[in-house]
């Protein structure tokens, strides 16, 4: 049944390396090619805000939830977002319980830099009564499905929930805060993100790795961008090192590549 | 949660029926569906009622750190795991006694259902998700599991399937929700290998007389009846195609072919 | 000097069964007969209240700590009781030290269950300021000698500690709570708890089972009756199945032996 | 604690006598059973003052996990836990610092009193709960601890046995309660192999001068002579009906049949 | 941190220099020391404006828990950690997810400079502790290390050499400080093999057009060679006395002998 | 490269007591004779306080920082010290990473103790509201590099770091407290602290053990003298006892030996 994944023959490499030196991958995609992208919103009725994105096989759900809670002190005027990621043991057969590990620590991070930087939300606009009371949004990440490329897929899956999110409208009075009931209203987001990762394997570049790639590339990067195409984000990423030149190439592609997924957000945006 | 549930007044109305418009031996609507995730091993998502559950399993595999293995038999462990956004309060992303209780429960739930003594020194994992969670977890968690653990291969000696019950109203209810749960007067979660008269797990809280406590199993053995056919039906569809094959080890694998109904 | 207490041979197990086939077990009780039954209070003058319960050679000891705290937002106006449980190392050989395992988890919970939904004590006389102050209970059951069925001791232990505590009175001005000395008053408790612990060995169904018969048995049960003989809680344990037929006997033989329980108490409540 | 401590004016009163009654060099009321726990391979209860302490040991035994074991000797683990309920403050029922850092001293002090040598890749465990705490808990433990292993059969040089000496009101006192400790000037826990005049426990807070250091230190000798005198009370209590075998193995178990005193 | 700090107006001034004097493209001042430590393998101290750094390395040495081990070559850990007061908020001693973080993102940046492949099944250790932070410490973390590995002697394709570039008031700027950190526009660290062209750490935050970010990608290489030609020049008054024996070994070792510089 | 440190050969050990026998050290010290000291303060800009110490090889850094904060209930008029150490795994072969193990939380302890006990702090003068605002010190140990005798070096740091602290003068109104930005100023140490440790090797004391001492010692005792000369703090260490005469001769040996520690403390103090 389950068999040893972390150990991949030359063989695999090989067949992989070749097949891409003739401009296909394994399931027939051109190298800058994304799976099929599907991405539903609403999912969670318990949930403030939810969506489910699927990308060939990888799946990920990501939910919202919000509090009425103190902003940060240096930034009193502004709402807070905290975002966190689970690679559920169910996911992939070397993913295990416990506490974040590295990886899921930087899929977290790598999505909240996106949104962050990208100024796609305008956290003032969370701010209730500046320095007492603001919006608390929490984003969790659960990976169900690696079948490769989560930052991709986990970038859309938050940013389709804080679409989804709705919030009360308020009244206040003094410092008492009351939400009103039957008000709920989406909040106002900027634009939209796109994360694209490139996978090196060998001399080559490739967009959206499925798990089998992953296996055998040499690094990856991944690069966010905002509709304007402005970079937001860069994380590069694996054991190995990119060429000078590759990044720069990296980079192109990748930008290339989010049309795509920002024309699939646009379905639900 | 936002805005503050309001606690009903009575959970059984002047017409008989529950506040959601079931009659009392009533189940809610179920859906299951198997093979629903491609790295592992099997898997099943489940909707009962509100609650949305997904159920993976892994195994038999090698077993980390070695010195958990058992010599006689596969190591049968279950994660129950609820998301943050699962219920109305958020939940804190680390581990609750809670779900390392249920864990513990449900795996004992399907333990006797398993030939564990096929595979010894390896281990079989059962990894369950609380996407939503709208009472009940614990028995809609082990219907998918049990259907996930068939979906993998693994030998078993029937489906175990779960269902509660309780009293609301004076009254004994079937598969309670969430509210009936919470504000009903005994909450009693029950698991059998139903084809083998077998019960896996039996637990209550609130008050019952002796004379309810055995209305409340007999109508539990009810509705673990219908939830054990919902199952099978499930890997029917799934497995139309390879009917053959599975009927030919029906002596150890789940005979889904078979309508025996052979109950004490 | 200590041996490998886990691993059984088949042989204990078939002298344990053959004795019971003939209606008796090795320390010489009948079926459905409790080894002798000794409850101390008041034994830990630092403890609010306290209790010892000997059940043969299974002993155990519990305390009571009382706070004053905040009620739970949605009970705010009963008092809090926690329960906790420690099989404290020295108890059994296989005993670890190290946070509660799901046994010592399971039998807090259980004990708790018991007390709860048998409806002993009026959370609400708990209760000073409705939504800001309350009596915090902190019930916590040490587990010092583990010679077999820890849910019937540590329930009558409890309870037992439960009678044997003392709140002062208390002078509420305004938000302000002034605690009397020399006040010092038990709690009302209404009525009593009796958990009773059947186990299932081959076919047979036995009441209060030592060490040497949990390691052989093929399923636990533990039924809690309040005094009017009614459930208030149920819990199967162990890692086998009861026949349907089995769980009905087992609640009879429960309910019956549940006698010697309540007679237990009365000499000390 | 519902009601506040009052912090006491003097500790030793103009009749020379402290607080609880006791003189300036006499021992608080002390009881000692041995062999009290079921399961332990040996056991001791203590009452001192109003501590009330058990200790139970088990081993020598396989140990886990595996590459803790010693090739050239028996590992001595000790663990100090305080009941929630011994103290005036409920504690929390996590482990603490102050746990952890008195199961080590607790356990240099017993080390030097045990053949580990005897016993290579096990370990000897020993289990220390604090059922009530009044001052002196250390000293306490180690005396419980050391009549628990000599109940174990666990070959020992000699007993260990201890006690706290501590200067209060700018007097040298013996057994320090729970309030000369916390407001006396100095305090001092020592414990001894007491024929061998071996120390392995010495600690002190507060302020000395030498003069007084070495006052107290004899005084702590003296009242260790008195608690050695009644473990091995307690010993002989217990197994005055085994005393010829024990008698026989008198070079490697503590010999408490014979009344030596051979100090330095 | 007593007292606010003050947020800038501007972090360039109107003469194009920023708030600490420097041009755009300049670097703080920069110190380093090899083999500051005596019990390590190799250690290495920088000062990087106001950073504070030490790292010091252990290995190729066995590994614990073995498990853990790779078969077909040495395992490289690194550990970050901050001083409780390294920064001007007390940081908890806890290990904090940022340092997990940054500690794996350093290991990733060195790996590829190390010929791992030469020590098979052991561990090679790199602790890495701020006692000063001022912005741009992984950079400076992974200057420190890579010269306390070299200290060690463990063979390395070439030292590795990082430091940050970003933006504020829209100008693109080398080796930012604290306050640029915090409220620039943009900030990129990067890590290189110099020599070798390969890039082994690249983060970015913030905003940058694609122009940009080409120009800054430039003026990190530059900033690296800087730093890259200051850590050949520590190492090399560590080690002149042992020029000779050191270029013998060129191929494996780090070659600060010779002066190529082969960039693409 | 990295030896196994842990074991030592009885050759060694033969060595260093042969040596010893004859009045002499492997490092050509007198038995009674400290290495070097090198006491720096105020390397930390980013600590309120700090100083550095280098006892031989061994290197310590100190580091305060200070929180205004509540007292603790029982000291309400009192300010809080709070000593922690960490021995990074910089410092020595088979020091681990991880929480504070035994001999992290007994460094911090003795120190403590020595810091506590010799009254050299008024924690009364770091006291602000009483029962609502003192100062907190926070005073964290950082062993870098360990040869040995990490009990004097940190207490001599810990010194040197309390003597550097800088705090601002405070403005109360009502519970309000207002910082004065430049009013730095020292607080006041009464006296000095010295903390003394000898080793027992075979029949013999030793000052001061260098990290191959440490390894084949049989004991180790920890005195603290005040500037008085008096003890106030005594810690025997190890896993071997002591001969009560031993203990005598000990005490006698730290004293004199304090002497040295506190004309190096007159430098910076």
């Amino acid at each position: 049944m389950s068999e040893v994944y972390k150990i991949v023959s030359e063989i695999e490499r090989n067949q992989i390396i070749a097949k891409i030196a003739k401009g296909k991958r394994l399931d027939g995609r051109s190298l800058d090619e994304y799976r099929p992208i599907k991405i539903e919103t609403g999912i969670v009725s318990k949930a403030d805000g939810s969506a489910k994105v699927e990308l060939g096989d990888t799946k990920v759900i990501v939910g919202v939830k919000v509090e009425l809670g103190a902003p940060f002190p240096d930034t009193p005027d502004e709402g807070v977002i905290t975002l966190g990621a689970e690679l559920l043991p169910m996911a992939f057969p070397t993913f295990e319980p416990g506490p974040p590990n590295f990886d899921a620590i930087e899929l977290a991070r790598v999505v909240d830099r996106g949104i962050r930087h990208s100024d796609i939300i305008d956290r003032k606009q969370l701010c209730i009564i500046p320095g007492k009371k603001v919006w608390i949004l929490f984003v969790d990440i659960y990976v169900l499905d690696s079948d490769g490329n989560l930052f991709d897929a986990s970038s859309m899956a938050a940013l389709a929930a804080l679409k989804n999110l709705r919030l009360p409208d308020v009244k206040v009075t003094g410092e008492d805060v009351e939400l009103i009931k039957d008000s709920m209203k989406p909040i106002p987001l900027k634009g939209k993100l796109a994360a694209v990762t490139i996978a090196k394997v060998g001399d080559y570049l490739i967009v959206d790795p499925d798990s089998s790639e992953e296996r055998i590339m040499d690094g990856r990067i991944t690069v966010a961008f905002n509709e304007e195409g402005k970079i937001c984000a860069i994380q590069k990423g694996g054991e190995s090192s990119f060429r000078y030149q590759e990044i720069q190439k990296a980079i192109i592609l990748a930008n290339k590549s989010s049309e795509k997924i920002f024309s699939e957000l646009s379905k639900v945006m | 949660m936002l805005f503050e549930e309001k606690i009903p007044e009575k959970l059984i109305g002047s017409d008989g029926l529950r506040l959601d418009g079931r009659k009392l031996d009533e189940l809610r609507p179920i859906k299951f569906e198997v093979g629903v995730l491609s790295q592992a091993d099997g898997s099943a998502y489940v909707e009962h009622g509100k609650n949305k559950i997904i159920a993976a399993v892994y195994g038999p595999r090698e077993l980390h750190p070695k010195h958990l293995a058992l010599q006689d038999r596969a190591l049968l462990r279950c994660l129950y795991r609820m998301a943050t956004f699962s219920v109305s309060e958020r939940k804190s992303p680390a581990p609750s006694r809670r779900e390392a209780e249920l864990s513990m429960i449900i795996t004992q739930a399907l333990q006797p259902a398993i030939f564990l003594e096929y595979y010894p020194r390896t281990s079989i994992d059962v990894y369950i998700e609380i996407i939503e969670a709208d009472g009940g977890t614990r028995c809609a968690s082990i219907n998918a599991a049990s259907l996930a653990l068939a979906d993998a291969g693994i030998p078993l000696r029937d489906l175990v399937a779960a269902c509660a019950v309780g009293k609301a109203d004076g009254q004994i209810i079937l598969d309670l929700n969430d509210l009936e749960d919470k504000y009903g007067e005994a909450d009693m979660p029950m698991a059998m290998l139903y084809r083998r008269g077998d019960v896996t797990l039996l637990q209550m809280d609130g008050q019952f007389t002796i004379e309810e406590f055995n209305k409340a199993l007999e109508l539990g053995k009810t509705g673990i009846s219908k939830i054990y056919q919902l199952q099978r039906d499930a890997l029917r569809n799934k497995y139309l195609s390879i009917r053959d094959e599975v009927a030919d080890e029906s002596e150890v694998k789940v005979e889904i072919t078979k309508e025996v109904e052979e109950n004490e």
